[in-house]
């Protein structure tokens, strides 16, 4: 029971989507049956990001009240979950059952405030707060990957070499001046990057593996659904 | 070993007649103009019967103790000189698992090497660290840890926070786990299935940090990065073939042997298109694979 | 220690204050440099500019705020070329937050300037979750999936959405991604519903979409801020991706630099290494 | 805009640049200010996901549809959901299964029929077709680089044999191929951060800079 009803449910979910492939949605119901249940698996996937969240407050929240090492820190993480949460799961209007018991205490000129949409709480932090940090840690890379290049590209073999070599040479490419310095030394050679080393050697290269990622996609993706792959499940 | 091999016949008869009914079904109320099922599309379905049978035959075969032979790969003795160095140091060992959740393969091929780091370092009685960034991975994590504990007989040395869940989102889990690096230095570093964006932050601040860094991920967008600032890098399907290769795990290398057939199979396919090509007759060919 | 071995063992906070010298200076002395282009970008171009004038196109936003200095100029750049073109336009995105909302002020802002009216010229969707579910939905019913605009305005209210049902009333699918979701509208919608299908993409992810250009999958590709600085050149306006190529062509020389001299120090440490011995 | 900004304005901008300022920080030493931001980033990247969730799954497609539509079926994923929670609770962790398993599943299979068709077929059928469709002598040059290029990149990854022989040799030419590819690679991405880094720095420079000419 506890392992074969979730093989049979993996079964049968995902067979659904595979027969449908193979018919013409608006001739049969399978078309419409598709579309429910791809709107069920999001509200299910929805559920198991929240237990993330649980987590991350039960790990932090206990470090504060044992006042361990760098419990302030910690504290500050607890207080920003909620700082984000809260106010995005209020009520932003008086129609439903808890938005008129809500709104009877408080103003309903604050429902703006709450809930995720433009001038909100949630929307403000996201903008003012959170996606400026995602956007520098993303930018702190350009000095990381400087680094790594003056380190690590070093042409110990050939294939260092090769891929150094290509490298620099597409780096020049996709600027101004370093396309016109190439075009100074020969005018077809910018041409001759895009066509041979993008549209040849990365296109080959690319496909042979988009092949191979789809095979090892299509592979696990059967042995789930035959249930021969259990390790989501835990203990197998 | 005959109960394995029986209920694998049933789940092979089970999805042909599960899939060929509906045909039959429907093919009996086809129109030629509005047809229900997609005949264009029967190509796709005979490739997915081969699959299929494929991944099931050599799963079979692997459960069943038959040799199966798969190519070594350079690099997974760098896994344990690590270990070891990290021991003589007296530092703890990061292993990291990918950052995508327990339902992509890249995690479960990292979960798997994580069996085999844990045994060693239980063994010695190192140090281990790994943040996950997903609960579910937290859940597998923490049951492959400890399982290698006690296959060793030190379960009492396992620290259940050995796996611990960082945080959900991408940078904010690289921003702790770069934190953690440079205020503990450890002395290796694993990173062991997907990776984004973070791989270079990570092996960067790891290379800061003094750390020997072995890495593997199926992601080419981010193996050269992974090249350019690790000491040892398992490139794109190297990693499932180090994960099977390591633990023999049947499941992993039947999938990996079944995946192997198929690709053996589409070289051919190619050579032959492109012999056809070339003397002007592969028209037809070419059209089997063109399935809107 | 020899003047390399010096070199060799650098510390790495000197290249980063090189390089975050390389970006800011281009800043503070104003430079300009032409654009060249690249087939692929001209190809995206045509395939838009070769619709009829008034037909429905598709724009998605599918990136985060992180990405937007290489995708935001794309996505301007193509609006401005399609309300030239008097086309309607369908903005979606694929991200839950950022994408939305710079889809609003972005669409709002140059909609302005060519007289557009929202709800009649153009139309912004917004975010619904799972993205598979809303690219396979949007074929049989965009309104089954959106059952109201961004802003909740419901779509039986807005006079274009009468005419646009499903993938059927668009004709062409403009997606400017930072991410996998690129894939899918490739894998799915141009694969399964014969929509031509055009990319504008980050950098890291435009080399393997080369593979999907050729293949015929995708009509047309811009790669990173140099694909939008093309763009740029195309429909004949200088924008963000334009001016940042400045700084972006120092820091490039910068880190070749780099690799030379890396490259160099190696070698004589090497040989140095090797005559002592 | 530089006349009308207000205190908020100011603030906002003083904010991220204080963020902003703060992780960069990290380049030059892990310090104070960095570990708080990167805990304040922790926390928020966790509520953003309960607003998320909260807003676009239980409320747009879950709750409305079911009180306001009188879809009652949807019932039936949100029972799947909530029994997600058993996972907490380990006696009854096993239930957590179906519903993981109804998600699994369903992904699976979408990703199967996506990878078959839309990623293998089309790849397959554009490297056979590269060949007859090539024109001229630079035309048939690429077109066979690709197909060597396809087909020893898969000889690459191919487990089965050890790489001697003609599989060594097709390996090796594919690890050349690689090699490239991954060069080429490399050279787009160091395209992309420094785009990224460009667009802090413009805000560092033209707004926070702003921001700062209109105060002093």
């Amino acid at each position: 029971m506890r392992n074969t009803l979730p093989v049979i449910i993996a079964f049968l979910a995902g067979i659904a989507m595979v027969i449908s492939f193979f018919f013409n949605p608006e001739r049969t119901v399978l078309g419409t049956f598709q579309e429910n249940l791809l709107q069920w698996v999001t509200i299910v996937g929805g559920f198991t990001l929240v237990l993330g969240v649980f987590s991350i407050v039960r790990v932090n929240a206990r470090a504060v009240s044992r006042r361990s090492d760098g419990w302030f820190y910690k504290l500050a993480t607890v207080i920003s979950v909620f700082a984000m949460a809260i106010p995005s799961i209020m009520p932003t209007s008086a129609n439903s059952a808890f938005g008129k018991v809500f709104y009877s205490i408080f103003p309903i000129s604050w429902a703006g405030a709450f809930g995720t949409g433009p001038d909100s709480i949630y929307d403000w932090l996201f903008n003012y707060v959170d996606s400026p940090m995602m956007e520098t840690m993303f930018a702190t890379l350009a000095f990381y990957i400087a680094s790594a290049a003056y380190r690590a590209f070093r042409a110990r073999s050939a294939e260092a070499t090769l891929l150094l070599i290509t490298a620099c040479l597409v780096m020049l490419w996709r600027v101004p001046i370093g396309e016109a310095l190439l075009r100074g030394i020969d005018v077809r050679i910018p041409d001759y990057i895009n066509m041979f080393v993008m549209n040849g050697f990365n296109l080959s290269v690319q496909r042979g593996i988009i092949i191979g990622a789809a095979l090892g996609m299509a592979s696990m993706s059967l042995r789930i659904l035959l249930g021969i792959e259990r390790t989501y499940m835990g203990k197998g | 070993m005959k109960k394995i091999l029986r209920s694998d016949i049933i789940r092979i008869v089970t999805l042909t007649l599960f899939i060929t009914g509906f045909f039959a079904i429907s093919i009996s109320a086809q129109t030629a103009e509005d047809p229900i099922f997609r005949t264009d599309r029967i190509a796709i379905f005979v490739f997915l019967l081969i699959f299929s049978s494929a991944v099931l035959l050599y799963t079979n075969w692997a459960k069943k103790g038959k040799e199966l032979f798969v190519r070594k790969i350079p690099g997974i003795a760098a896994v344990e000189e690590a270990v070891g160095r990290a021991t003589e140091m007296g530092k703890p060992v990061l292993f990291i698992p990918g950052i995508a959740d327990v339902e992509d393969i890249e995690t479960i091929a990292g979960l798997s090497i994580l069996g085999r780091v844990a045994k060693i370092v239980a063994a010695y009685g190192t140090p281990l660290s790994v943040p996950v960034r997903y609960p579910m991975v937290l859940a597998a994590g923490q049951e492959v840890v400890e399982q290698a504990y006690l296959e060793v007989n030190h379960h009492d040395a396992y620290d259940p926070d050995t796996v611990r869940y960082v945080a959900g989102e991408q940078f904010a889990y690289t921003a702790t786990v770069n934190g953690w690096m440079m205020r503990e230095k450890p002395a290796a570093n694993i990173y062991m299935g997907a990776f984004f964006a973070e791989s270079l932050l990570l092996a960067e601040t790891g290379n800061a940090a003094g750390a020997i860094q072995i890495a593997g991920t199926a992601r080419p967008e981010q193996l050269p990065f992974f090249i350019a600032a690790c000491d040892y890098t398992l490139m794109g399907e190297e990693l499932y073939a180090a994960s099977s290769y390591l633990s023999r795990e049947p499941l992993l290398l039947g999938g990996l042997k079944g995946q192997d057939f198929v690709k053996l199979l589409i070289i051919i396919a190619i050579l032959i298109g492109i012999i056809l090509a070339l003397f002007n007759v592969g028209g037809w060919y070419n059209d089997i694979f063109n399935v809107s | 220690m020899g003047f390399w071995d010096k070199v060799s063992n650098i510390d790495r906070r000197w290249i980063y204050l090189m390089v975050a010298v390389a970006t800011f200076f281009p800043m503070i002395v104003v430079m300009q440099f032409p654009v060249e282009l690249t087939p692929e970008a001209v190809q995206l171009y045509e395939a838009i500019d070769n619709l009829p004038d008034s037909s429905v196109v598709m724009l998605t936003f599918d990136y985060y705020p992180s990405a937007m200095a290489e995708t935001r100029p794309m996505s301007i750049a193509a609006l401005r070329h399609m309300f030239s073109k008097d086309m309607k336009v369908v903005t979606v995105s694929n991200i839950p937050l950022g994408g939305p909302t710079i889809a609003e002020d972005v669409t709002r802002s140059i909609a302005k300037e060519y007289g557009k009216e929202y709800g009649v010229d153009y139309v912004n969707l917004g975010y619904r979750a799972n993205y598979v579910a809303v690219m396979h939905g949007l074929a049989t019913s965009i309104e089954s999936i959106f059952k109201a605009d961004f802003t909740g305005t419901p779509l039986k209210d807005l006079p274009l959405m009468q005419d646009v049902k499903n993938y059927n009333d668009i004709e062409f699918i403009f997606v400017v991604a930072d991410n996998a979701t690129i894939d899918y509208w490739i894998s799915i919608v141009n694969a399964q519903y014969n929509i031509p299908v055009g990319g504008g993409v980050t950098a890291v992810v435009a080399p393997k979409m080369y593979a999907f250009v050729e293949a015929k999958q995708l009509t047309g590709l811009l790669g990173g801020m140099k694909g939008a600085a093309e763009y740029e050149r195309l429909v004949k306006i200088s924008g963000s991706a334009t001016r940042g190529m400045a700084s972006q062509s120092l820091v490039h020389f910068l880190i070749i630099f780099f690799v030379i001299i890396g490259n160099v120090a190696y070698f004589v440490t090497r040989k140095h290494e090797k005559g002592q011995k | 805009m530089a006349e009308s900004m207000t205190f908020l304005d100011h603030f906002e901008i003083w904010l991220r640049a204080y963020l902003i300022l703060s992780l960069f920080s990290f380049l030059y030493k892990d310090n104070r200010f960095y570990k708080l931001s990167e805990h304040v980033f922790a926390g928020l990247s966790a509520g953003y996901y309960v607003g998320l969730i909260w807003q676009t799954v239980i409320v747009q497609q879950l709750i409305n549809p079911m009180f306001d539509e009188g879809e009652w079926v949807l019932i039936i994923p949100g029972m799947l959901g909530v029994l997600m929670f058993a996972r907490l609770v380990p006696k009854w962790s096993w239930v957590s299964r179906v519903s993981l398993a109804f998600v699994i599943g369903n992904t699976a299979g979408i990703y199967l029929m996506n990878a078959l068709h839309g990623l293998i077929f089309k790849q397959l059928y554009a490297t056979m077709g590269s060949i007859s469709n090539s024109n001229g002598f630079a035309g048939v040059l690429l077109a066979l680089v690709v197909v060597v290029g396809v087909i020893s990149t898969l000889v690459y990854f191919y487990f089965s044999k050890e790489h001697k022989g003609v599989v060594g040799v097709t390996a090796k030419v594919g690890i050349w191929f690689i090699m490239i590819a991954f060069g080429a690679h490399f050279g787009f991405t160091v395209m992309g951060r420094i785009s990224l880094l460009i667009g802090r720095a413009e805000f560092l420079f033209y707004e926070w800079g702003g921001s700062l000419g209109q105060i002093f």
